[in-house]
């Protein structure tokens, strides 16, 4: 619905500024198929099928007026909306939906949500309908295929000799706005109305301007200063520096989207031993990670790997009493000792051989929440027994660590995003298909975590298209997690979202969860920009 | 006259040459500091360089001195090949034999260190046997010798506290740390006052004739090349252009570059005389100077020969040579 | 002197040239101290910052990584400074953080003079084709651009603390002084108590070492200063954008997790205000150490008391 | 003694330079008169205060040294007394000044030309479209061909450099040109050759000169009189003749001893033993007297006053009132 | 003119050998390109892609070293600089192009205004030895020059820009104004501009009142100037023609190093004024380990360092005739 918060029609018009430190200047590339530029291009140009809401699942169709899964889930069939333009007048159709997934198909280093690795075939069916078929039921695909992957223009793009290095800098899309030649430079984005756009009286805004912050201190200084209203920032006392300069205008809402876990690498010895990885369980005192590390903005995590509050309703909150994860050193040292460890003179316990129980935590250097998180982490660590050391490195070296299994402990999240529920999270936290021998490349279960019933689990909720069938595997999963600790989530990365109420309405809140809040929810952002108008 | 030379000279030099290379990469040019110089220093024998500035003076007193390595020629030391003598031991006996004193008493001395600190380096080089005590005697009385007294003060003063005399005494004091033979003095009067000079003068005599060392003194002021020197040898140019007994150079020169710089010399006993006309500053041209006559640009008597021949050192006197197309042993000289 | 190039042309044109008697850089230091009250200014600074370096335990009142109080305090009895956004005591990190801050500076600083010397007046003692291979390097050093050098090296070891800090540091900051030695040195190689010292006998090691050297203790003491002042902003810069290893305690690090909590707006301004103050503090110690020392090795350049 | 007006008074100047270990006075007391057109040579060795006296005449010293007394007259008018405008207007008009080295006292970077033209355009005495053929003839008055007007101070030789700065002090034909040492820099030959070349410009032109030297012979053929300086203070001043044939302070007398000469016999020459005095402590009594062969105890504390015997002045006890 | 072939020769040398170490610093640094795609594309990406992907970029891990050093000296040769890695597929020189102009107006212009300004007040306050230019400015401004200027900047914004609001506290121009020729732009981007600017010249000016007061004072002990002083001169022709113009030699190579360094000096105030520079760009290529970003950008600086030497020396030459002739 397009209702306003504060009732009657909203007014058109305004200038919405973004502030989001994005750490880089604009290279003005809209490429939407490109990892760089799709942050940009995706959402309010680039439009996919399907929105679904990152936070509850909730599905809304756009370019596609509706779709149908088979009945053994391996085929599903997109109806095309009609009467959609491209921003440069030129109809949209089937064809372009076709032609997107065809090229992807050809130019691998475009499919960057992996899409091939499940399909095997597009087909058009009629004049509006485009047909997909997989090698195996995916019903979660779905998310990847209907809402991740940007359509772009058959006649644009078929001229376009490499798509590959393809620029694209003033695109054509379907979506609400457009970037006009010279809209763009380094410091800033200038998204304007798109006036073929397909959804009547939208979007309400005139212009949307996106500036380029390379950190995060002149960021939250703009915001603070007024000069931008919607805000994807992390502020560190967020009350004083933000909030009260205008309390009753000033807003925000972190809801959390994605587990920050402290990995462990399971082949290394002894965190191949259950009980030690229950022992670090209870060794961080979660609660004050968050505090310390994260003001208290990013909440605590839970052991059973779902996010709350997001998605409490996948969240078994039973089982999770009956582990009772929480920070006790007593337990985590006299699990330890049933180990069959032995605590040194030094308070640090000792394996049969002598060897300290003593690791080194790789962080991304720069990441200073985390370098925070991590000192509470140690202190916590060393009540229990455990040494742990901090040991940053670039983002990709980290991750290349990551992939490649080398490392002892990991403090982090999982390099691909999240989806819109829980099971996007722990499949490529936990299933052994993700993962790969040391040395090489995995794209998840960065531990080498490899149970044979969680997998099974993970290929049962795959196969599914019923909540309540999906739901019964995710209890299950969340079980095997508490139980074998695979992992432990410490706390939860949220979506940083600001909002300044004094001249636009419209926003994403608590209570109208219309859409993942923060600028850089990609193609939630696009849902924001369509809703949020002058007052 | 003192030009008796004992049967074999002290240091020898045949066709010694040195040149700079000046400019870039690009452009490689040279100076030709020293040309062919053929000198004979032998036993107690004072031997002075006069010349004027930039002839190359300096430079053949560094060559001799292993400051330079000739580009060049050979040295003799009694006899012996320098280019032979390599070892450490022999390049330090040379070092020790023929000493130098250098031009500019301020700089010669390093101004961080006691006055006496290159004496007691040099005794420690050259006479490694002596013990602390014992070098401590021996610089005292060495300083004794060159007329610092009392000199144990002199041990312990710094050169900015020594007038410019003293300083050039201790110059000489540490030439003497290790019995030399041969003292290549660098024009060590030439920066002192009239009232101090003659006393270094007199210094140089008197180690003559009590150390029978041989000096070689170069200088541009001939009147001090006169009262201490018997061999005289003027340069021009990198070129000895004449060379002689300094009585019979001076009263009988031959070159017309030694006319011009004895009629230049102030002497206020003699009536004033106007110039010769070559009294023009023009610097020679020493950068690839090629052949010819290097004074030729000056010189009043300049015929044709001059600026395509160099002129050789030829025997216009007894034992006085001239390197001159023009001069004649019967030509007399401009002075009268 | 074939391909002789002078890239930078001596700033201090007059100090190279004069060799003044001078002995030994206590004393110089000495009568800095004495005579001249810049130098007497920057040498308080400095003294109070190095035993602040040695006792900050007993200086300190908690330890300085405990984030176990409120955040962001308020100055107080309790908290002089008051608390970081992480809950650990301002006034206890600066304490600590002086010990490395200081370090960086006075270790690289040395290690840096040490390089200069060593590259600059071997250059200018060899003469000829080593000189040039050396005076190459200089200015390639000088000429290459020293802050993205820094930070690719920084980020090269990124992370490994202290000692790859000082040997960026020291990389990228020896080229100046050398080039300034070097051509004092080469004012040297015309005085004449060289060849005197050549003259007599002496080896190479021993002129560089004993007669060289000892002359150009002004310039070196003087290049130490300005090394130590460039350690002291190069390791601030650094640590400021995240190529320190963060869990260091000094004020550069300080100022790092300052400006990643937005403590100026975000309600502790003290907490970047006061470690930037010391780092400014401990360069101006040096730079004003610097200052004086000119004027001491060149007495031309002394304020002159006017008369009229 | 002089019939005419003196051109120049100096009386009982005094200069001191302050330094940290109390000040030091390098000129003490000198009087002089220098009459028109006429060459007076100073001697003296190093140290002893012959530019400074020179610069204090020229008022052109600068901290630290100041001037601690006496006066300086010029055609009467007093030059310590002036303040700097008045003495922009004098300078170089009526007195000009050679230093001893051109290759310093000439701006390395600006041509000979233009400095000769900023010479004549800062006291707009010559009309503007004249200062280059003024110039020229300046140059060619001292035997330099005029093409060096466009040439920079290195690319002459020094003895082009010295004869360039001397067409430079005769620009506006003053009646006193002050010179410091300006053959000093010279060899032997070029030493000569300048000299001639000045004292014949003397001769033309008709200013009084006032000659610096440390080379007593140099002088002794130009000079029509000799101050000999003696740490600070003028100790023997007469006519040259007089002073080489009849030297009367024992000092004047020992530096003729010093030098050797290149024509008649050869004979042992003694020199001064000992060295100057440090001004900064000078000896109480006569300054000589601790290197005066003929000094008695009383020299050693009384200072001696100038005595005239015939047209020589002498500042020495032997020639006192008691003696 | 000898003069200026040799400093010829010694910029083509020291291009080479800094080009050589620009070759030869990122190899050294850990992961490399591979790693870097490998991260992006999340770990979820097939040999092939990465094969295809290096194509795009120009990187050639199967040539061994020499190979790939001597493609890259003739890309360096030709300005090819490739393709950013962290801005793919944006052309490296697009990318440099696109933050050139704002590093080169801020930066350049205050390290001039700050050469003028100190150069100047060094000047006149050695010609007025113990006047207040001599005695108060220059240690204040070298006490100011040993400040951390990230630091001196954080405070102005705090002061100027969120506290008093007179200038705006981040970007080198207002996104309202379009990028165009005309007053509203310029004068827009001349009041972003202040702060930083302001920033960089209070803490680089010490360094040249110092050095120009030194030199002034060392000059006018010459004999030359006591010559003009005798010969009447007037005093602002002493003090500019015969003291400024032969005291400022020395320093022009200085200015010209440091006018050269504008790009890489400004990181820090780049990032703290959040300016669209260079710096910024340097910065993020190290943290994407984007190689051929990196290497342009050091090519470029240092290009530049030796392009504003060799400059210097042409200006010096030009007013001093000594070296022009000095073998
Ligand atoms: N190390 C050097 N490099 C280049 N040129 C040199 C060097 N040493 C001397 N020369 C040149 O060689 C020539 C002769 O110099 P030298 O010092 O021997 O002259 P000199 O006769 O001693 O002069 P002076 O009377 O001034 O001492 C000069 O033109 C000088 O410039
Ligand atoms: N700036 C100064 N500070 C202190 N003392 C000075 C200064 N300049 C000169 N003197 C002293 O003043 C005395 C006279 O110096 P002055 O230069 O006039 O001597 P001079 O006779 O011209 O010597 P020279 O023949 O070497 O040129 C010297 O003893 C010198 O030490
Ligand atoms: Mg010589
Ligand atoms: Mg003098």
């Amino acid at each position: 619905g397009t209702t306003s918060s504060s009732g009657g029609t909203p007014s058109k018009g305004g200038t919405l500024v973004i502030d989001n430190e994005s750490g880089t200047l604009w290279a003005c590339g809209f490429n939407p198929l490109n990892p760089n530029d799709a942050s940009f291009a995706f959402g309010p140009v680039y439009e996919q099928l399907v929105y679904v809401n990152l936070l509850s699942g909730k599905q809304t169709p756009m370019l596609a007026s509706s779709y149908k899964w088979s009945s053994d889930n391996k085929t599903l069939t997109f109806t095309i909306r009609s009467g959609v333009k491209w921003s440069d007048g030129q109809p949209f159709t089937a064809d372009d939906v076709l032609y997107t997934f065809n090229l992807i198909k050809s130019n691998s280093a475009l499919d960057l949500q992996s899409v091939w690795s499940v399909l095997s075939g597009v087909s058009k069916q009629g004049s509006d309908q485009v047909v997909m078929t997989f090698q195996s039921p995916s019903a979660p695909s779905f998310y990847y295929i209907a809402g991740q992957q940007p359509i772009v223009p058959q006649h644009i793009w078929s001229q376009i000799k490499d798509p590959v290095s393809e620029n694209d800098a003033v695109p054509i899309g379907t979506g609400p706005f457009l970037v006009a030649q010279g809209g763009c430079t380094p410091q800033n984005i200038a998204y304007t109305r798109n006036p073929h756009y397909w959804q009547p009286g939208l979007p309400y805004l005139d212009k949307v301007n996106y500036p380029a912050f390379t950190d995060n201190d002149p960021a939250n200084q703009y915001l603070a200063t007024g000069q931008a209203q919607w805000g994807g920032q992390f502020i560190p006392n967020i009350d004083t520096y933000w909030v009260n300069k205008d309390k009753a205008n000033r807003h925000y809402w972190f809801p959390p989207i994605q587990n920050v876990n402290l990995f462990m690498n399971l082949t290394v010895k002894p965190l191949d031993n259950k009980l030690v990885r229950q022992a670090l369980a209870f060794g961080i005192d979660r609660g004050k990670v968050s505090k310390i590390g994260e003001y208290g903005y990013q909440p605590a995590g839970n052991q059973t790997g779902v996010v709350t509050p997001t998605f409490n309703d996948w969240y078994d909150s039973n089982q999770a009493a009956k582990y009772n994860y929480k920070f006790d050193p007593a337990k985590a040292q006299s699990l330890l000792q049933q180990a069959g460890l032995t605590k040194g003179s030094d308070g640090i316990f000792k394996d049969s051989s002598g060897k300290r129980l003593s690791f080194t935590v790789i962080s991304i250097s720069g990441y200073t929440d985390w370098t925070a998180s991590l000192q509470v982490v140690a202190d916590n660590l060393k009540q229990a027994g455990v040494e742990v050391k901090e040991q940053d490195f670039s983002h990709d070296d980290y991750f290349n660590k990551l992939f490649t299994g080398d490392f002892q402990l990991g403090y982090g999240s999982l390099s691909t995003s999240p989806g819109p529920n829980p099971f996007y999270e722990l499949r490529n936290t936990l299933y052994s298909q993700t993962t790969a021998p040391l040395g090489q490349t995995a794209s998840g279960d960065y531990g080498r975590f490899n149970d044979a019933t969680t997998d099974k689990l993970i290929e049962q909720f795959t196969a599914t298209t019923d909540s309540a069938e999906q739901h019964k595997i995710m209890k299950q999963i969340e079980g095997i997690v508490l139980e074998q600790v695979p992992v432990i989530p410490v706390t939860e990365s949220v979506s940083w979202y600001q909002y300044d109420t004094k001249v636009f309405a419209g926003w994403p809140t608590k209570d109208d969860p219309y859409a993942a809040p923060a600028p850089w929810n990609i193609p939630d952002w696009e849902q924001v920009m369509l809703r949020v108008h002058k007052k | 006259m003192a030009a008796t030379i004992k049967q074999q000279p002290i240091l020898q030099t045949v066709g010694l040459t040195r040149h700079f290379r000046v400019g870039s990469l690009l452009s490689r040019r040279y100076l030709h500091a020293v040309d062919d110089v053929n000198l004979t220093i032998g036993g107690g024998q004072v031997v002075a360089l006069v010349g004027e500035s930039g002839s190359g003076k300096s430079t053949i007193a560094r060559l001799l001195a292993l400051i330079y390595r000739p580009t060049a020629g050979e040295i003799f030391f009694k006899g012996q090949r320098l280019s032979e003598r390599r070892s450490r031991r022999d390049v330090l006996e040379y070092h020790g034999r023929v000493p130098m004193v250098f031009q500019d008493p301020y700089s010669s001395l390093n101004p961080v260190y006691p006055a006496s600190h290159a004496l007691m380096r040099a005794l420690k080089l050259h006479q490694p046997e002596l013990s602390h005590p014992a070098r401590r005697r021996a610089a005292e009385e060495i300083l004794a010798s060159v007329g610092l007294t009392p000199p144990a003060t002199f041990l312990t003063k710094y050169p900015h506290e020594l007038s410019g005399g003293q300083r050039q005494r201790i110059g000489f004091a540490v030439a003497l740390a290790c019995s030399p033979e041969l003292i290549l003095a660098d024009e060590p009067v030439s920066m002192l006052d009239v009232s101090v000079r003659i006393g270094i003068l007199n210094l140089m005599a008197e180690l003559r004739r009590l150390k029978s060392v041989s000096i070689l003194y170069i200088t541009h002021d001939i009147a001090s090349a006169r009262y201490v020197a018997d061999q005289l040898l003027v340069m021009y140019a990198g070129h000895v252009v004449e060379s002689g007994p300094a009585e019979d150079v001076l009263a009988h020169p031959k070159h017309p570059y030694t006319q011009l710089l004895l009629s230049a010399v102030p002497d206020p006993r003699a009536p004033l005389t106007s110039m010769p006309a070559a009294d023009v500053g023009e610097p020679p041209r020493v950068v690839d100077p090629g052949e010819g006559c290097r004074f030729r640009w000056r010189c009043p008597y300049a015929i044709d020969v001059c600026s395509t021949d160099t002129p050789r050192l030829r025997e216009l006197r007894p034992s006085h040579t001239a390197a001159c197309h023009v001069a004649t042993s019967d030509m007399e000289t401009a002075r009268a | 002197m074939g391909l002789d190039v002078r890239l930078i042309a001596d700033q201090t044109a007059a100090r190279a040239d004069e060799v003044r008697p001078q002995a030994g850089a206590l004393r110089l230091v000495g009568a800095a101290l004495r005579h001249n009250r810049k130098a007497l200014a920057g040498a308080i600074i400095l003294g109070l910052f190095v035993v602040v370096a040695i006792i900050p335990g007993i200086l300190a009142p908690y330890d300085p990584h405990a984030q176990i109080f409120d955040q962001t305090l308020p100055p107080s009895g309790a908290h002089l400074l008051g608390t970081t956004g992480n809950g650990q005591d301002i006034f206890s990190q600066l304490i600590w953080g002086t010990r490395e801050s200081l370090a960086i500076a006075i270790v690289a600083g040395l290690m840096a003079t040490l390089l200069s010397v060593l590259i600059g007046v071997s250059s200018a003692y060899l003469g000829g084709s080593g000189d040039h291979v050396l005076s190459l390097l200089t200015d390639v050093f000088l000429v290459l651009p020293t802050l993205p050098l820094m930070i690719v090296l920084a980020a090269y070891a990124r992370g490994g603390g202290l000692a790859v800090l000082i040997v960026v540091i020291v990389i990228t900051g020896w080229s100046y002084g050398a080039r300034q030695l070097r051509s004092q040195a080469l004012s040297l190689r015309h005085r004449e108590f060289l060849d005197a010292a050549r003259s007599r006998g002496e080896r190479g090691f021993y002129i560089i070492t004993a007669e060289i050297l000892p002359t150009m203790t002004s310039l070196i003491v003087a290049n130490f200063l300005g090394a130590a002042l460039y350690a002291v902003l190069a390791a601030a810069g650094l640590q400021f954008i995240g190529l320190g290893n963060p869990s260091d305690m000094s004020w550069g690090t300080m100022l790092f997790w300052a400006e990643n909590n937005g403590a100026l707006n975000a309600g502790s301004p003290l907490w970047a205000i006061v470690p930037g103050l010391c780092i400014a503090l401990l360069g101006a110690a040096f730079a004003l150490l610097n200052y004086a020392f000119d004027e001491i090795s060149n007495p031309a350049l002394r304020p002159v008391r006017r008369r009229r | 003694m002089i019939a005419v007006k003196p051109l120049l008074e100096v009386d009982d100047l005094t200069v001191d330079y302050d330094a940290d270990a109390g000040a030091v006075r390098a000129v003490d007391q000198v009087s002089l008169q220098v009459a028109p057109g006429e060459f007076i040579g100073i001697v003296g060795e190093s140290g002893c205060g012959k530019s400074t006296l020179l610069y204090a005449i020229a008022r052109l010293l600068s901290a630290p040294a100041t001037i601690a007394g006496g006066s300086v007259r010029l055609k009467g008018r007093d030059l310590l007394a002036m303040d700097e405008e008045a003495l922009r207007e004098i300078r170089w008009r009526d007195y000009s000044l050679v230093m001893q080295s051109a290759m310093n006292a000439l701006n390395p970077v600006l041509t000979v030309g233009a400095q000769l033209r900023d010479t004549i355009d800062a006291h707009d005495a010559i009309p503007k479209e004249e200062s280059p053929n003024r110039s020229a003839a300046l140059l060619r008055m001292v035997g330099i061909d005029p093409v060096h007007l466009k040439s920079y101070p290195h690319q002459l030789s020094g003895g082009m450099r010295q004869r360039a700065m001397i067409a430079m002090a005769l620009v506006f034909t003053p009646e006193l040109v002050i010179m410091d040492e300006p053959t000093s820099a010279l060899d032997v030959v070029a030493q000569r050759s300048l000299m001639l070349q000045i004292k014949e410009l003397q001769r033309r032109i008709g200013f009084a000169a006032i000659f610096v030297t440390h080379d007593m012979s140099l002088v002794s053929h130009f000079s029509d009189r000799l101050a000999v300086m003696y740490a600070g203070q003028i100790v023997e001043l007469g006519k040259t003749r007089d002073l080489f044939d009849d030297p009367k302070h024992p000092y004047t007398r020992a530096l003729m001893q010093s030098f050797p000469s290149i024509s008649g016999p050869k004979a042992t020459l003694q020199g001064i033993p000992g060295s100057p005095p440090d001004l900064a402590h000078p000896p109480a009594g006569c300054r000589f007297a601790p290197r005066c062969p003929l000094v008695e105890p009383r020299f050693r504390v009384e200072p001696p006053a100038m005595v005239a015997i015939g047209s020589t002045l002498v500042r020495c006890h032997l020639y006192g009132r008691d003696h | 003119m000898r003069y200026l072939i040799r400093r010829l020769e010694f910029f083509v040398v020291t291009l080479w050998a800094a080009v050589t170490l620009n070759f030869i610093l990122p190899r050294l640094l850990p992961g490399g390109p591979e790693v870097a795609l490998r991260t992006r594309f999340h770990g979820r990406i097939n040999p092939a892609t990465v094969k295809s992907l290096e194509v795009a970029l120009g990187i050639h891990s199967d040539q061994n070293l020499l190979q790939q050093y001597v493609s890259y000296l003739g890309n360096m040769l030709r300005g090819d600089f490739g393709v950013s890695l962290g801005f793919y597929p944006q052309r490296v020189s697009y990318v440099i192009m696109l933050a050139l102009p704002w590093t080169l107006g801020l930066v350049g212009t205050a390290t001039v205004i700050a050469f003028v300004l100190g150069t100047l007040i060094g000047i006149f306050g050695a010609w007025r030895r113990g006047g207040v230019l001599d005695s108060l400015l220059p240690p204040v401004f070298v006490v100011i020059s040993a400040f951390p200027y990230f630091w001196v900047g954080l405070l102005t914004i705090l002061i100027f820009a969120v506290t008093l609001g007179w200038f705006p506290q981040a970007f080198g121009s207002s996104s309202e104004v379009t990028s165009e020729f005309s007053w509203p732009y310029i004068s827009d981007v001349v009041y972003h501009s202040i702060l930083p600017a302001f920033t960089i010249v209070l803490t680089s000016i010490g360094g040249w009142i110092l050095t120009m007061r030194n030199n002034m004072i060392t000059t006018l002990a010459e004999d030359y100037i006591k010559m003009a002083r005798a010969k009447g001169l007037s005093t602002s022709r002493i003090m500019f023609q015969y003291a400024a113009r032969n005291a400022i030699l020395p320093n022009l190579v200085g200015f010209a190093m440091s006018l050269g360094f504008v790009i890489s000096g400004a990181l820090l105030v780049e990032i703290v004024f959040n300016y669209p520079g260079l710096g910024t760009f340097l910065l993020q290529a190290v943290n994407n380990e984007d190689f051929s970003l990196m290497q342009a950008l050091f090519f470029l600086i240092t290009f530049a360092v030796l392009l504003a030497v060799l400059a210097a020396d042409v200006l010096t030459a030009w007013l001093d005739p000594r070296t022009r002739e000095r073998a």
